[in-house]
């Protein structure tokens, strides 16, 4: 296992201390290993708080800050944070006005929100709560946990956020974040596996000729294992079951948000960015925003994932809104 | 002779200690058809568990279990942080203010224990969970009760490694595992195998009391 | 080779479309593979670019934009651009008041900027350039190709095309080029080799418990191979030679800069922050300013370097002034 | 017999071919001491100029180098474009506008180009550059030149080698290599290889002519 670590027990605590060092003018820490904007509560707005597993940064906690996320807790790595952090970052950010949970469909997240949840609303905060499930590598059914919640994600953070951000209330923050959750879908691969610190192997295995495709972000298997492709390929894989779900229609405009999965570098994602550009270009769908880069990660794993969103006005005004987190800047 | 509060102490000891012993063989499970971390949550769990185990002993078992569910709860996340901790949690509200045990009542606060689970993860038979194990441990412990306290024991331990390996043929639908889809079948589920080392734990310890 | 692109040859070129087809508000691509600003020239302000061989981003062409680079010339990867590239954005830039060109110090880069700044002289452009050689991982010393050119590049470009911006001359401009490289050190280390496209196969072997201190932006190998060690370990080792230096002295301030190379993700950045910050904070020095993130990569190696900048009021000002590229963005 | 142009072009063309079947030998050096490139850009370069080489051929031999040159600048980049570039412009200034060469005639062209390399690239012998090659090759092929051309072409061939070989042991000063410091020892020099490769080739296209 070959990281930048110290002993793998601390690496989520480390890590948090050093983002707290290098963005203490955004952020604060509290106890256990919640991030919380620096000048939250905010009396009479809404707070919004997501959180999960460690390991994809920056999700959650590069997104904490003016006009996106008011708190996030880092589980360890990938695995959901315990109720007792989801509790104390409501509290940290709850101004009179409710606080909304952002939780990708795991069912450890799920469980965890859920009894934080109870135990907020028994302290006396209005809680109010949207499951992204975006991942369309996953069958969508109610007899299984159901898709996971990926790069949509980032996206409702940022546009939930600045609806919050400008004094939506806490019904109105609901419907735009379900409205994203419902516009917004995912598909990822991997070269590459990653390793867990605390496990110190892969975990899993592949050869230097093939690939995964329909990888979450835990270096969970994919949907199917198959030989190397050229990204042109690899892109199109990934678009066309996105395509498929019947969301994106000739003249939409879409956000396409191309992901790395924290081993690949930039240069890789701009020569997928161009693939997925042309095969949008070629059905008649406008790509009006975008976002390159590594936002959702896993850990060191390399690969890549496409995510779209169909945009209406209110998205796109939100998603140009000034932001101000360690991770995503603009506007400020 | 009745359970008393160091008996199940030293029972939920056992179950660290040999977590703790099993945790890279659990994350191994959890490698093929999961995130890979269900040895180390359960291991930093009952870390956490044993540190505080002393504490835990002035008021009872159903105190102690209420203890080391709310301790789960806090310190694993991810699925099975929930799933243990609801399970330890309704165990103690089963057991209410006891002093000390018989076997059918502990047993009775196994069923609320895997009730609890059902209802947290909404699990049914052969989704190939945890549960798979749970059950089939708790059921045999039900209808061996009144029996020989030992062969009860040995009888759901011995069920819950049935009921683990009975599911691992099927395809996962809970959890993780379930996004593998066909690509689950023919491994191990992680929480089942926890679950049966947690009866095998209670056999060990608790065999030898009456 | 488990890369996302197409055909080896292809990538520099299929990046680039992807950036601007990404960024088309801030970017026009110019033959030969030259990344220019939009809105370029601009009568009466000096322009500044840079450039260098490909495989380091986002550094230079997602540098390009508002109060940074007014160009960015893409070599082949790990290798220098022609001079037909620095003509072609020396020209493109030029709005009557010079152009600076800024230059990582490797004897290709040189010779190459060198025989561009002929060429535009010859034909009326009047060209100042400067050497960026911060990495004190090689000798300083005369008889060789001396230092190279590494992280002080990236802070070089904010703090000089925020001058140029705001309509500083190319005396001023290149002069404050200077101070920024006089006053900045790096150091860097690989935990693994990368792959040129072209070549296939990594550039050297690192066994599982081996890493390269010492290292360049090429996959050059270091200065040492050394057994793995801890981030602590390794952020020690990192910041001492740049302390050795001399220039940085108790009560200083300084920007300090952790770099990944491209395979390293975030979480582990923030780890080795952690650890500048104790190591500085102890030796009274303040950071005043960071930056935390892959800006200067090599391929997909994964390692880290650290590169620290001595602060004085005019640094600091034009680092916090506007800047809107690709990579950087803040005040807009 | 004079030199042609044709002869200087299959000359050039020879060299090409000969780039792309060392092409991963050149670069596999440069990746123990370098950037892993130099078998790649010399490769590049060449197959532009190949490419446009029938276009070269209308001026006589110094048109030919110039262009030469110039394709080589606009194409290669790194290190060994200025370097080979300036080379072949430096050879083609001073061929000026003959038709044809003597001997002689190429043999004081090539010392212009090792002029201009060394200006361009401020190597000093032992650099342990391509000049460590170049030098004595030309040195040798100007105190043979006067005698057989087929042996003062295979003088210059083999006096390359023995430049590259000789540096191999070195610390290379000039280029990447010279952030290796010691570590560049034992390694034996790209350029100096292609350097090599580029007399080897004017011998094998040029020795028949006269
Ligand atoms: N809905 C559920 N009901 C019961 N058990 C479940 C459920 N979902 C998952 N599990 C159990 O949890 C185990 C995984 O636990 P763990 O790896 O610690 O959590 P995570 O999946 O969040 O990483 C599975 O092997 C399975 O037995
Ligand atoms: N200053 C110099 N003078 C002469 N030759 C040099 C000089 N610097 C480098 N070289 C030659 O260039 C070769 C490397 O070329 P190449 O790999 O194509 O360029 P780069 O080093 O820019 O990647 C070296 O092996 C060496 O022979
Ligand atoms: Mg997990
Ligand atoms: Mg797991
Ligand atoms: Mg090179
Ligand atoms: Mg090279």
């Amino acid at each position: 296992m070959k990281k930048l670590i110290n002993l793998p027990d601390r690496v989520v605590e480390e890590a948090l201390a050093g983002m707290v060092a290098a963005h203490g003018d955004l952020l604060r820490l509290e106890e256990p290993n919640v991030l919380v904007r620096r000048d939250a509560p905010h009396q009479g707005r809404v707070g919004v708080i997501s959180g999960g597993g460690s390991g994809h940064e920056p999700m959650h906690g590069g997104f904490v800050g003016r006009g996106m996320l008011d708190a996030a807790c880092a589980g360890a790595v990938f695995t959901s944070p315990v109720p007792d952090q989801m509790l104390a970052a409501t509290k940290a950010v709850d101004g009179g006005a409710g606080v909304l949970h952002i939780i990708k469909n795991y069912t450890g997240d799920i469980m965890n929100f859920e009894l934080a949840a109870e135990l907020a609303q028994a302290e006396g905060t209005e809680v109010a709560s949207v499951v992204i499930a975006d991942d369309v590598a996953v069958q969508d059914s109610l007899y299984t946990a159901g898709r996971r919640g990926v790069g949509g994600t980032v996206l409702a953070e940022k546009i939930v956020g600045a609806a919050a951000e400008e004094g939506a209330d806490l019904q109105a923050v609901k419907a735009l974040c379900q409205r994203v959750q419902d516009n917004a879908r995912s598909m990822g691969m991997a070269l590459t596996s990653c390793t867990v610190p605390a496990a110190g192997t892969p975990t899993f295995e592949l050869s230097d000729d093939e690939m995964e495709i329909g990888i979450g972000i835990h270096g969970e298997p994919g949907r199917r294992r198959v030989k190397l492709a050229s990204a042109d390929e690899i892109a199109d894989m990934l678009v066309a079951p996105i395509l498929e779900e019947g969301v994106f229609a000739r003249g939409d405009s879409v956000l396409a948000f191309v992901n790395g999965m924290g081993g690949t570098p930039l240069i890789e994602l701009y020569v997928v960015y161009r693939k997925v550009d042309e095969i949008l270009r070629a059905r008649g769908i406008e790509i009006a925003r975008n976002l390159v880069g590594s936002y959702i990660t896993s850990l060191e794993m390399a690969g890549t994932s496409v995510t779209l969103l169909k945009l209406d006005d209110e998205m796109t005004r939100y998603w140009d809104a000034p932001v101000h987190t360690p991770a995503l800047r603009w506007g400020v | 002779m009745p359970i008393t509060t160091p008996d199940l102490a030293g029972a939920f000891r056992l179950f660290g200690e040999r977590l703790a012993e099993e945790r890279d063989a659990l994350t191994r499970l959890d490698q093929a058809i999961g995130d890979g971390d269900h040895g180390i949550n359960m291991d930093r769990g009952f870390q956490a568990v044993l540190g505080s185990l002393p504490t835990f002993l002035d008021d009872g078992p159903g105190a102690l279990c209420k203890q080391v569910g709310m301790r789960l709860i806090s310190t694993v996340g991810g699925a099975s942080g929930p799933l243990y901790g609801t399970f330890f949690l309704r165990m103690g509200t089963a057991m209410g203010t006891a002093e000390k045990l018989e076997p059918v009542e502990l047993v009775a606060a196994l069923r609320a224990g895997l009730e609890g689970v059902i209802q947290r993860g909404k699990a049914v038979p052969d989704d190939k969970t945890m549960v798979d194990a749970m059950r089939p441990a708790i059921e045999a412990l039900e209808v061996s009760v009144g029996g020989d306290w030992q062969e009860a024991l040995a009888s759901a331990a011995c069920a819950a490694r049935q009921g683990r390996d009975r599911v691992t043929p099927l395809v996962a639908r809970k959890g993780r595992a379930s996004y593998l889809g066909e690509r689950s079948t023919g491994h191990q589920d992680p929480g089942a195998t926890s679950t049966t080392i947690l009866f095998e734990s209670l056999h060990d310890a608790l065999a030898t009391i009456s």
